[in-house]
């Protein structure tokens, strides 16, 4: 098994998820997270304060795929991702010794 | 005690206290000679009614749009609403008043009280009841809250991606050229609408028909929001909407019981068909939602106390507390409508449902008041009352309201997208426009 | 200017309002013949004092009480407020009004005002100054927002696990069968308590203890939440719960001086009462925390304004401001006991404590007034004023509506559980009612 | 109708209204003998007047205050303003009430009426119309509010970082040793600043100059929050913020025109100011940010609300609607000056700028006053008004409060600090106040 | 060291801190997540418009344990998480390269 | 490509992204979350309702970094979020199978 990270623009997720399906799927965790990196952030003025803040929301998308899909799956999500602008995000993949679905106590591909 | 009842319009007495207002100005004429009547108890429930209606503005409609948003957006909302509110007064002081009550005319008043000249202290407005009159300052000061939150109304309908700068320029041209003649024509004297004879106690036409109408145009030419339709634009926070919904019906006891300018039982009339309308308007929306959709929404409880009050509006002097009931009643359901199937209809991202509510409702309580005033009915309607005729006479007004106001709504928005532009970059819309026009971000830890 | 000192009972005076006003509809008693004296200053006043009740309920006590509940839970709470002050508005001018005020009788007055049959604008009703009226249609509306409060005050004891139908029925059912005959018995004409001479000025039996009664019965009989004293059932938002307690007692001030019924230096003693009760509850409760935890919480000052607030209620009217602060000051301190220490032991799930506030700080308030409306510790009672007796008066009132309430509550509970069931399914209550019960959520992005 | 007009100095007026109202109690002098009028059109008034400033601190300012600070400090302000206030309230009648109104001094008044002796339902207090009278407890209940208010108003300078107790301890101490001197020098019965002839129509100096000051004195002595200029402390609900301007907007209208003490055409010229001034100010401060900063912000809007509210204040009864407008103008730029050059100037973490907005408004609108209440500005001053001599009045009154309460502030902010301390614990300031002092959180699930 | 990552239904959270810290784990870290999968959403209305929510509130626990007691870990956190119901969630275990205790700069098992 | 996940005291945050920048770490994703651990949380009373809160709101921040400076960067983390005091937090060191870049497509060290 392998866990599949993405970092993605929110308004993105919408259409990962179909894609992701498409691909069999069935399941993912999302996180509303802060980026940081390339893309710029903005500033903000309160009263006498100002402050630049750096930190873009973005959306991060952890899925638990068998190996044998964890090819399309990177790619579609990839594909759905993409805007071409500077922000567009990462995707990250880890190996995963074990993967367990609590309900049933399964393991491995069977669990995701 | 409710002179309402011994005259068929309204309307007719708000053009006699004018006139009788500016002409106890002019002591050559001696009007102002036979002692006025100046009750303190009337400047009292005036000045309350007048605080009120700021209440229903800020932060009352700020919340209630508000919350509707995404969070992106709250702050442009409030923004707009609270600087086009400001910005409304400050110019219903400069020449406002005086073109819709400074003077007669058939469609603007005039120009002598430009700046507020000559009023003091102890200028004098008339009321419904000969001799009986309150201080004009009061009476400035409760007209000028009508057209501020009447141009504050609009904003919802374009709301999450006009510019700011757009809603005050177009605000600004708008409040000149229609907001200021409507209520000349309905309120002032000689105003054409006027002599009609139509029933609009508290601003049903000249308050939310006028909005409302007004915002769908703004909905159509200002286009849709990016990903409407597509992606979930769900409100930020419901919680705040029922809020600026109760601060609403709270604020709208002044708006009705105060456009009877006398703390009477004509008021008392007025007040008791804002409780009562409303809260039987709250339930037809709640049971009709939860009879098609299995649940009954707080979103939909909400809509359904703002939908009640502007039907209300411009039949709460005139009709009895059951046809006040009725009223109520029908506007609960037919607003649900309005921001369902009408909606879809209309094809227009009209977003916070400004015509669904507003423009719906007013038009139910317009023509709805032809009926109920009837006496028959329990209206406070002449003997001689004729629902047939009354009815027609207040289409016609409902009628010239939504010609006048669309067209002028048209040709503002039209001036406006060539001077400044009406939208923001995609970027920035995708972005939120609390960042990218203001600078700012409503919640942060 | 106050009659409240020329008389020891200050229902009876409610009572002969409503016959006078009754009677002022038959001429040929000739009663209405001599000139009433309408003062538009007190229209202007209940007018506004009736906005003040409505400001208490919406937003008010939603957002008190919707504060306290889990972010999941927010909207049915708001929802349980905002309908059931509305429903119960309507049964008001359908029947409500009718049976509590329209006639004479022991336990329910009669169904001559069904409709609010034959009232007008000219209508009057009498205040507790002979031949001083105000119009009816205000009196009403005031009466109205009364009952209203009084049946949504009680949901906060059942939130977060019941039916929304269910809450509606039971609040249909207990406003007639309890509210109604207590509101009669204690205000209207010939009224069994009323002649008792008992005390309460703005209500502090016919609307706390009436009600705090009905919500500990509530608790017991729906049961407790699902985790309770296993999970942590925090507030999801202690500052909305602020601003409700704030508008509370912002509010209270036209639900106590307006009681009054007249502008007078009499509803000037209940406002300032109003005042001074509740910010010395304000300080004792955070006192007695500090002493007893070390800290000093926020969720405590605002449930001490509201203890305050419940416990003068009865008194405001008869007690001088001295006597005020002191029924404050017991009043924060018996409650926060009633949130704590009494709490335990009822065993209860009474999640937003209405036994504990409005119950116990009602009690307090009742038999208090009895002591501190005699002459000697500065309130307005008769020379010939006796503690001890009127103590036992207002005992006894205090458990009439103890026992009435709890008895049709427990009734009500019962008849609903078998027509519709009480609880929400267990899967339902732990993703919250919000979603299951009303298809949205109070905040989103 | 507006005696304003007919004096210099209103400040003299509330002198006879409150000797009057102290004469009337002595019926030996037979000065109560004329009979007075009393209006319960007056009374209606003074008490809405009462609640809307009751709204402006509970939960106006709490809000304003609060939705400026972290989410981990939001109760601890909450509850510094609502306690603060109680205590306060408290206070007032207990001691407050006698010492600035209670009698004739250079400084203060007299004991005589310590815990509010001898005054009953029908005590009667002046207004500045010769005989024309208001309950006394109702003139009592609006004066505590404004004490009460304005030691709210300093604790948005140290907020975030002060302890609990020092804020309750410095309140008390301030307010018998700055605001009751100050409050009676200025209005008092032979107090030291009224026959100075100063204009203060609604408290610029006794309210807000006093309060700027004092905050100032504050900032410096508790000094700057952990972390202050190096970490982002950005507001964690402007929305809150924006609610908070709102009710004060709203409530002000009770605050300025309340001071009329009388329901008249003057009390609707403070009412109109009231709007129009604050709208203007609002406008100001949005064009002069975007034009430094090419963003308009809606904390700015709210900001120049409150400036606007602050400078008005004591103009209100005596200048012209468009005198009004220009003080609102000009207090809107040099309002947006203070919070950001002066305040860099000044050095001190004033964490919710109570001295760049109360503190600079105030003085705007004293020294203003003097300008526009000219009868050839519009103003309602006396056919031989000199506008130099009056600004020199004005200023020789904002001097010597500004001295008075520098010096009685720091004294009393070196005491709290020498007996409990000033400040919370380092690692206590980290988590946040909510949970350190008070043992809640403001927001959870 | 190894890295358990848990995707729970919160209210279990509590039950699970305790049943952990019966086998000496002193610490873990808590994020509050969407859940997408087999467990469907609600449906939501908005006057006209309808919303079809997929993502179900839930709890990520992430725990660094000393290879030794990953398997009772693992075992603890299934049985007090389990209701039966579709939506229990999900664990995962990888493996830790390195793993540091700030304050005393300890790494691998004494820094958990 | 390793994946660096640091577990720190939220005000720390801002020198920790200053001082990973001067290692040339050109962005990082940053999650509010719960911490439970050695240091204690705190109590609060709403009423009659008393409870302990044993989590602490901390900061979590993943930088994607190349083998060559897994140590720099890990032992700058170490110095700006170390206080002394318990509860600083921890950090983690994972393995990246993979990293892209979605805008670009880019792998490897050059998507970080
Ligand atoms: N080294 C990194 N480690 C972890 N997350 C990163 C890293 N660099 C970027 N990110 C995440 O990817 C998002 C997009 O990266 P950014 O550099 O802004 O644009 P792009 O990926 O198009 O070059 C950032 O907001 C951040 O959340
Ligand atoms: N492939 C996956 N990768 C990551 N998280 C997953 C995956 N599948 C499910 N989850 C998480 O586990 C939760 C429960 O999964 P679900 O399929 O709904 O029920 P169950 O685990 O009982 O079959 C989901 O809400 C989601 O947070
Ligand atoms: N075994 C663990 N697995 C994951 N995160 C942990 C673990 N132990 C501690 N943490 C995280 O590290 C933070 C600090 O740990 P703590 O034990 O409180 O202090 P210290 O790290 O100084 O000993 C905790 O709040 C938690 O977020």
């Amino acid at each position: 098994m392998k866990l599949i990270t993405a970092i993605i623009r929110p308004f993105r997720l919408d259409d990962l998820e179909l894609a992701v399906a498409r691909l069999g799927v069935q399941g993912m965790t999302v996180t509303e997270v802060q980026g940081y990196g390339r893309q710029k952030g903005h500033a903000e003025y309160y009263r006498g304060a100002e402050y630049r803040v750096d930190f873009v929301p973005k959306t991060r998308v952890e899925i638990a795929v068998d190996e044998s899909i964890v090819e399309p799956v990177v790619e579609a999500i990839a594909n759905v991702a993409r805007t071409g602008k500077v922000g567009d995000g990462k995707i990250f993949v880890t190996d995963l010794e074990q993967a367990i679905r609590i309900r049933t106590g399964e393991t491995g591909a069977a669990a995701a | 005690m409710t002179t309402t009842m011994k005259t068929p319009s309204v309307l007719r007495l708000w053009a006699w206290a004018l006139m009788a207002g500016v002409l106890a100005l002019m002591p050559s004429l001696g009007f102002a000679a036979d002692a006025p009547i100046v009750d303190k108890g009337d400047a009292a429930w005036m000045m309350t009614a007048t605080v009120l209606v700021v209440l229903m503005v800020v932060p009352g409609l700020a919340l209630f749009y508000g919350g509707l948003v995404r969070a992106k957006n709250m702050l442009s909302v409030l923004m707009q609403v609270m600087v086009v509110f400001s910005l409304i007064c400050v110019l219903w002081a400069i020449y406002g008043y005086s073109l819709a009550f400074g003077g007669e005319g058939l469609i603007i008043a005039g120009f002598d009280r430009l700046f507020l000249a000559g009023i003091t202290p102890d200028s004098l407005a008339d009321t419904f009841t000969e001799n009986v009159k309150i201080p004009e300052y009061i009476f400035i000061a409760f007209q000028a809250t009508f057209a501020g939150i009447t141009c504050a109304l609009i904003v919802g309908a374009f709301a999450e991606r006009i510019k700011f700068t757009a809603v005050l320029l177009f605000s600004a041209l708008w409040f000149t050229f229609c907001y200021l003649p409507i209520a000349h024509m309905v309120w002032g004297v000689g105003g054409y609408l006027l002599d009609k004879g139509a029933l609009d106690f508290a601003g049903g036409t000249v308050v939310h028909i006028n909005a409302g109408v007004a915002g769908l145009v703004g909905a159509y030419m200002v286009g849709k929001r990016i990903g409407f339709g597509k992606e979930a634009m769900t409100p930020h926070s419901l919680t705040l909407t029922m809020v600026g919904a109760s601060l609403l019906w709270v604020g709208w006891f002044g708006f009705n019981a105060g456009s009877n300018l006398e703390a009477t039982g004509g008021a008392g009339l007025a007040f008791i068909n804002t409780l009562f309308a409303t809260a039987a308007a709250v339930i037809s929306w709640t049971v009709a939602e939860a009879a098609i959709k299995g649940k009954a929404s707080m979103l939909g409880a909400a809509s359904g106390a703002v939908a009640g009050l502007v039907a209300i509006t411009p039949a709460c002097g005139s009709v009895g507390p059951m046809g006040g009931i009725v009223i109520g009643l029908v506007a609960g359901l037919l607003c649900l409508w309005g921001v369902t199937g009408l909606k879809k209809m209309l094809g227009a991202d009209d977003a916070l449902d400004v015509f669904g509510v507003h423009g719906v409702g007013g038009i139910i309580g317009a023509l709805l008041t032809g009926v109920f005033a009837a006496p028959s009915l329990g209206g406070t309607g002449a003997e001689d009352f004729s629902i047939a005729s009354q009815v027609l006479i207040q289409a016609e007004g409902v009628l010239i309201t939504i010609v006048w106001s669309a067209v002028v709504a048209a040709i503002a928005f039209k001036l406006v997208d060539l001077v400044i532009g009406l939208r923001v970059e995609a970027d920035a819309e995708r972005e939120g426009l609390d960042t990218t026009s203001h600078g700012e971000r409503a919640y942060t830890n």
